[in-house]
């Protein structure tokens, strides 16, 4: 009962043991980490945001196209308007923030399933993004020219690129990591976004656990009647919470943008889906109340490594979504049983 | 049924109401659940609130305490008048209430609920967080003193049996009584000693000038606590009465509606 | 004068966006009223009843994409029972006729996958992979068959989602854990080709990277030089021409006498540089 | 407490058990709710089941209808050794309970709570339906009989009091009891009127031939239909008595655990 | 609370009273109304088989690969088995609602939520559709024939083409309804899903209200831990709701395979989205425990009339996804304003 994370944290071994046996040796080189871990960071993310939602009790099906509009926004700050990133972004998160706010005044005030709500933003959202980038960009669906245009600026490392790369290099030419012929690592540094990643899960666990916060979020979607009848403002929770998504849907976008360049009207397609994946192979209960951000950051782990784990084996990739499915299945049954062993019997 | 009660300490206090509900009304779609109810609570007063199964008294009590907002009818505040929109005003006021249901997670811990809504905190600024450790010794200790020892403060209260989730609550409303505390049978599920120190933790709180309301279906814990009796009958008042003024069967009369009980007489001593 | 195009890609596919700039600007030319309707995923059923929906409002004109003539042919046949002029689009060539159509516009998506091959394989590739990013889009499938076959040597299909990310990772995994890959495919030049150049220059071998269709990022590509050509069928015509000559027949009955070829036609190093600002627009 | 009680009559049954349950236990992970527990239940008696909270009374009567398996332990049903695979097994056997938390459906009607899982059909073959029409008429006429004049019977059991909605699980139990029947602290919410009918209904059904293992912390209540009387501690029995065999005030200690209550002594006349 | 359907019938006559004032005239025809109800009527089998399962407390992600699935089986049967279709059908069913009663037997025996389970094998039955389709067709992804195949069975008529074909010709000569000009009736009779899609309903409600098996599935999904104490058999209720959804799934994929005589790998692609939008449209909580059939009935007539309807009119394609979002939006607050009112505060 107490650990939702521990079956993801077992799931993610068991996944771990499975590539280790059948997957190319280049997938656990430090290269081959990174490249499967940067995708993972990316829905991670996402999938912290979305868990801590799905513990309030709620959904937010529009954050996929939440990363592409708000991946638009930042990229007309910056390349039409020519903004700044110290102002574009705090501007794309502020006004992501807005739009998860109005998910959550919908959601409380009507009384609807989340579900429901998000997901007429989640149509809305990327109509809006398509409109938009012919509108910037007159007439095409790809938003270009965002690598020349953040060039230079100070904040640019913060969302973009690898961090610590004098490190890496510099433990390339002592040997200690793998080098191309040209002297350069094969690992140039750690990918933000990874970071980030890092970051945003353990402020997140230390919300859940250690703060008053936290506390409302599980009993908001433990029962929100009865948290509600105890004192917990569960509105300001739940408004609250639609806004942090929807800012951690934001936040992808900038990085993605930044790192791709531009952004075009595909982004964030289906990582909604994805995100709730991960959350709940992490041990969140599609009826709130329960979960873990650990949870959701191992979740994320686990499916970033079999999406990309995949490609590694020898396996005919027709058969690609099959092991996908099976693979799931079998990490959350998994999961599940060390669960129920570890903690009794619920 | 003797007078010489322990709890019994002569006449209501005449001060000034705390509350005081006037003509309230509630209706849900075209179900009328309150017809015009007036109440009062007086500091250091234990206002017993009775009446026949589905005539009111939980609706009543959630108007009082900010759930349900009255279709009708006045609510006074230390002598304003006021609205709550929400429990959480209503517990800022300095109303405590346990609800029938008691609004407990079953999936949180018993601390978590305990403290649910009103976390202490240690440390400040941005470095703010829930102590924990002083939540949980608090949790501990005031069960203990209803006469539940918890095998951990971290037990989910969905584990826990019917009693002991009741005492939760009690304990939690008890700790954050603050002028008026509401407890809507709150003896229910309780066992003899449990219930005993609940009626114990009754009178001493109303001796700290606390305002009680304590709804109950038992004749003999109502007249063992209470100061005054409001007896409510299909959604109306059917009157008040001091304590000394009505004897236990006639009390028992007025809870039953007036109507006839199965054979029981004997067997029960005039009060079930 | 009123002409609905019905086309399998949706309005957001960076394809599908220039046919309907194509289709818009063919509009403005000929002061047509033109509407531009696709299903929201690939999906024949759903097509074949927006093309009845279409019929039902009696244009002067329909044009149609094919993927599918064996589910989208009862509802031509329908349109050309109503007597309403049908041209075909992009995919179809080969039933185009055969279903009423009066005349088709476009390329065949096998033959482009084929003359993609061949390129690639010319230029020395032996061992290649096919970035799909919508399995079991049938015309995306085609293109994939067509390079498998011209190509020659060993290729098989890389299946990845539309996140650049993901296309990124994958494609690097698949070089890492085959070292013999030399050649990429790509079959969209934003979705899957951007991310494919990129993944290709993180690892530093030396590979051969070819998109079907373009797009401003990779044309700059083909420019530095990071990639080796764009197959580009130039689709802003299958829109532009398709709604011409239907505006034009419902006005003088004029239509030319045979289907027309709107691609492939290689973009490499040469002519990209003068292309990508047109791409950025969404004209090519 | 007089023994004149029109509810007793004379000793319990010699008959054989109905059913027969020796040394259960029931661990839930590494908390052991049941610890080797030992009872029976004869036709027509009431057989109470008392203790303190939390001492295992609810975890022991959910082995018996089917809910737990026990970790430990023998079940005997009508002399065959049995294990019950569901509640449903349980039911069919001819056991009918009344769970602590009543096992009630909020959003669905008290009609199709009342006949959920055994509903009354008409027509035969591929035109079997529910007979909405009999089980409403039912449904009205046994909560009549329980003392809550429904408002209808289409009304969603979330929407009626906790008493009212006790009063239809102990009516449906009452309805499909056949063998034995269980009710785990029915009478917690219930008003004065509906509990004397519920107690005068467990006589009734007694009579009738039915087992009856009754909950409950009320010792009043306990006493007034009681035959025999065993009391759990912390998993444990402490031991059976028969009528007439123990005091109001030992069986009240007993339910205490043996702990000293609050200072209630003179107010409640020993029992709570 | 006891008409779950009467907001979407609200909604439904709203979302009419919209496109009367927007959409092209045609809409409203014999023709055009045949030709909004055809995609609804396949929708909405779906959407009831979901919205049973739902009130059931369960979701099933898997019908949309289902779809494919049962499409590509059926297409093998008679394709390339050549089986006549009083064989090929009967085994179809059989084949989907074994996969169902699979999905449904994890779901119970493993206690994991179903949206995770049956999400698993989205993934798997859309993988295994394209391997089996390869295989099928020796490397295509498109199986085609089905039409040539099914041709001239005497079974036919009830899975494919139009009903009353000779009612509607004899209406079209004595021109009560309109025909082309070659004289042929504009709308050849009443497109047989449609049929399927009435009968379906009917009988869904009919076992919702009336019949014991119904209070099951309510009391399953409403609490199916009070149910199962009570004594509904909830294990035996949900596996057979598994059972017929995936059943559904299965009859609208030999519905669309033999109306479009082929089928591909990515048929049925997000329909379990749209299944459960119609449902939820429809009035069913996504806790479980609440709906109805006749409330999906309309939900998928909602849904089948804003995304034909919206070609109809002058909108932009590019706008679309906006403006089915903001409809979806409308349609539900609005169904549930109605809904509200007329049942009364919750
Ligand atoms: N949300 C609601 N919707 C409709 N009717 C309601 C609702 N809440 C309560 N009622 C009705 O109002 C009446 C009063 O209910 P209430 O819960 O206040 O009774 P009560 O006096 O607390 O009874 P008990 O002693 O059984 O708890 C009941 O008949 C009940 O059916
Ligand atoms: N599912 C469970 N998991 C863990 N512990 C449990 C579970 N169910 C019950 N318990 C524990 O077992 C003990 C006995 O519980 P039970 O509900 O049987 O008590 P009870 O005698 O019915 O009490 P009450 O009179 O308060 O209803 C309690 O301490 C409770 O915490
Ligand atoms: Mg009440
Ligand atoms: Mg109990």
């Amino acid at each position: 009962m107490k650990r939702p994370e521990l079956g993801a944290i077992a799931g993610a071994v068991l996944v771990t043991l499975f590539f280790l046996a059948t997957a190319d040796s280049s997938m656990f080189t430090l290269a081959g980490v990174m490249n499967f871990m940067t995708p993972a960071a990316q829905l991670g993310i996402l999938a912290i945001g979305a868990a801590m939602l799905m513990i309030g009790g709620e959904f937010d099906l529009s954050i996929g196209s939440m990363v592409a509009f708000a991946g638009l926004f930042f990229g007309v700050c910056s390349v039409t308007w020519g903004l700044p990133l110290i102002i574009a972004i705090p501007m794309t998160l502020v006004f992501a923030g807005m739009v998860g706010a109005i998910n959550g005044v919908i959601v409380i005030r009507s009384g609807l399933p989340s579900f429901i709500v998000t997901l007429a933003f989640l149509f809305i959202l990327r109509g809006l993004s398509l409109v938009g980038l012919k509108l910037a960009t007159g007439g095409s669906t790809q938003l270009r020219g965002v690598r020349d245009a953040v060039e230079g600026d100070w904040l640019a490392p913060f969302f973009s690129g690898d961090a610590f790369q004098g490190l890496f290099a510099s433990l390339a030419s002592s040997g200690l990591i793998d080098s191309f012929k040209n002297g350069s690592p094969k690992v140039p540094g750690i990918p933000v976004e990874i970071l980030w990643f890092l970051v945003i899960a353990a402020l997140a666990t230390y919300v859940l656990l250690r703060t008053p916060a936290g506390n409302w979020i599980f009993a908001a979607g433990g029962d929100s009647n009865a948290a509600s009848n105890s004192g917990v403002p569960v509105a300001r929770v739940k408004i609250s919470l639609f806004v942090l998504t929807a800012c951690c849907a934001a936040l992808v976008a900038i990085i993605t943008v930044m790192d791709a360049g531009s952004t075009d009207a595909r982004r964030g397609f289906q990582k909604e889906f994805e995100a709730i994946i991960a959350a709940v192979i992490g041990g969140c209960l599609l009826t709130g109340g329960y979960g873990s951000a650990i949870g959701a950051f191992f979740g994320a782990i686990i499916f970033g490594m079999v999406v990309i784990g995949l490609t590694y084996t020898n396996f005919d990739q027709d058969w690609f979504q099959v092991f996908l499915g099976g693979m799931l299945l079998i990490a959350v049954l998994f999961n599940n049983a060390i669960r129920k062993r570890v903690t009794g019997e619920r | 049924m003797s007078n010489d009660s322990t709890f019994h300490h002569g006449d209501a206090p005449k001060t000034a109401p705390i509350i005081q509900m006037n003509g309230i009304e509630k209706h849900f779609g075209n179900i009328i659940a309150l017809a015009g109810v007036s109440f009062d609570v007086r500091p250091g007063e234990c206002h017993c609130l009775l009446g026949d199964n589905g005539a009111g008294k939980s609706t009543f009590i959630k108007t009082m305490s900010g759930v349900h907002k009255p279709t009708k009818g006045t609510i006074t505040f230390e002598g304003k008048p006021l609205s709550f929109d929400s429990p959480r005003d209503a517990m800022e006021a300095g109303i405590a209430t346990v609800f029938q249901d008691l609004a407990m997670i079953p999936l949180m811990s018993v601390t978590r609920n305990f403290f649910m809504g009103r976390e202490p905190t240690r440390g400040r600024g941005l470095l703010k967080r829930f102590d924990t450790q002083r939540a949980n010794e608090i949790t501990i200790e005031e069960m203990r003193k209803m006469g539940i020892n918890l095998r951990g403060p971290d037990q989910a209260v969905g584990t826990l049996s019917g009693g002991e989730r009741q005492t939760v609550a009690i304990a939690r409303a008890v700790f954050f009584g603050a002028k008026v505390l509401i407890l809507d049978e709150p003896t229910s599920a309780l066992g003899v000693r449990q219930t005993s120190n609940v009626l114990a933790t009754i009178d001493r709180v109303r001796k700290q000038g606390i305002g009680v309301v304590f709804i109950s279906h038992n004749v003999r814990h109502a007249l063992a606590v209470g100061d005054r009796f409001t007896v409510l009958n299909r959604g109306k008042t059917l009157g008040t009465a001091k304590r000394g003024e009505i004897t236990p069967s006639e009390l028992q009369d007025l809870m039953a509606g007036g109507q006839e009980l199965a054979q029981l007489g004997g067997s029960l001593g005039g009060t079930v | 004068t009123d002409i609905i195009v019905v086309a399998h890609g949706q309005a957001n596919d960076p394809f599908w966006s220039v046919v309907k700039n194509g289709v818009e600007k063919a509009a403005e030319h000929t002061g047509a009223n033109v509407d531009y309707r696709s299903p929201e995923t690939f999906d024949m059923v759903a097509m074949s009843q927006l093309i009845d929906a279409a019929v039902n409002q009696e244009p002067d004109g329909l044009v149609v994409s094919i993927p599918d003539a064996d589910a989208l042919g009862p509802s031509i046949e329908r349109a050309v029972a109503a007597g309403i002029p049908v041209i075909s689009i992009n995919s179809g060539s080969d039933v185009s006729k055969q279903l009423g159509a009066l005349l088709h516009v476009g390329q065949d998506e096998f033959d482009a996958g084929k003359a993609a091959g061949e390129k690639l394989a010319s230029m020395g590739g032996t061992k290649g992979i096919c970035v799909n990013q919508e399995v079991g889009n049938v015309s995306l499938d085609l293109r994939c068959e067509g390079f498998a076959e011209g190509f020659g040597g060993s290729s098989s299909v890389l299946p990845t989602s539309n996140d650049p990310a993901e296309v990124e990772s994958k494609v690097r995994a698949a070089l890492d854990a085959d070292e013999e890959i030399d050649t990429v495919m790509a079959l969209g030049a934003s979705t899957a080709g951007e991310p494919s150049v990129a993944a290709v220059k993180a690892i530093g071998r030396d590979i051969h990277v070819g998109t079907f269709d373009m797009s401003a990022g990779f044309l700059q590509s083909i420019v530095d030089g990071d990639a080796a050509f764009a197959l580009d069928q130039q689709q802003f015509l299958q829109g532009y021409l398709a709604v011409n000559f239907l505006a034009l027949h419902a006005e003088y009955g004029l239509m030319p006498g045979g289907n027309v070829a709107s691609g492939p036609n290689l973009i490499t190093a040469e002519k990209a540089a003068q292309v990508v600002e047109l791409s950025a627009q969404g004209i090519r």
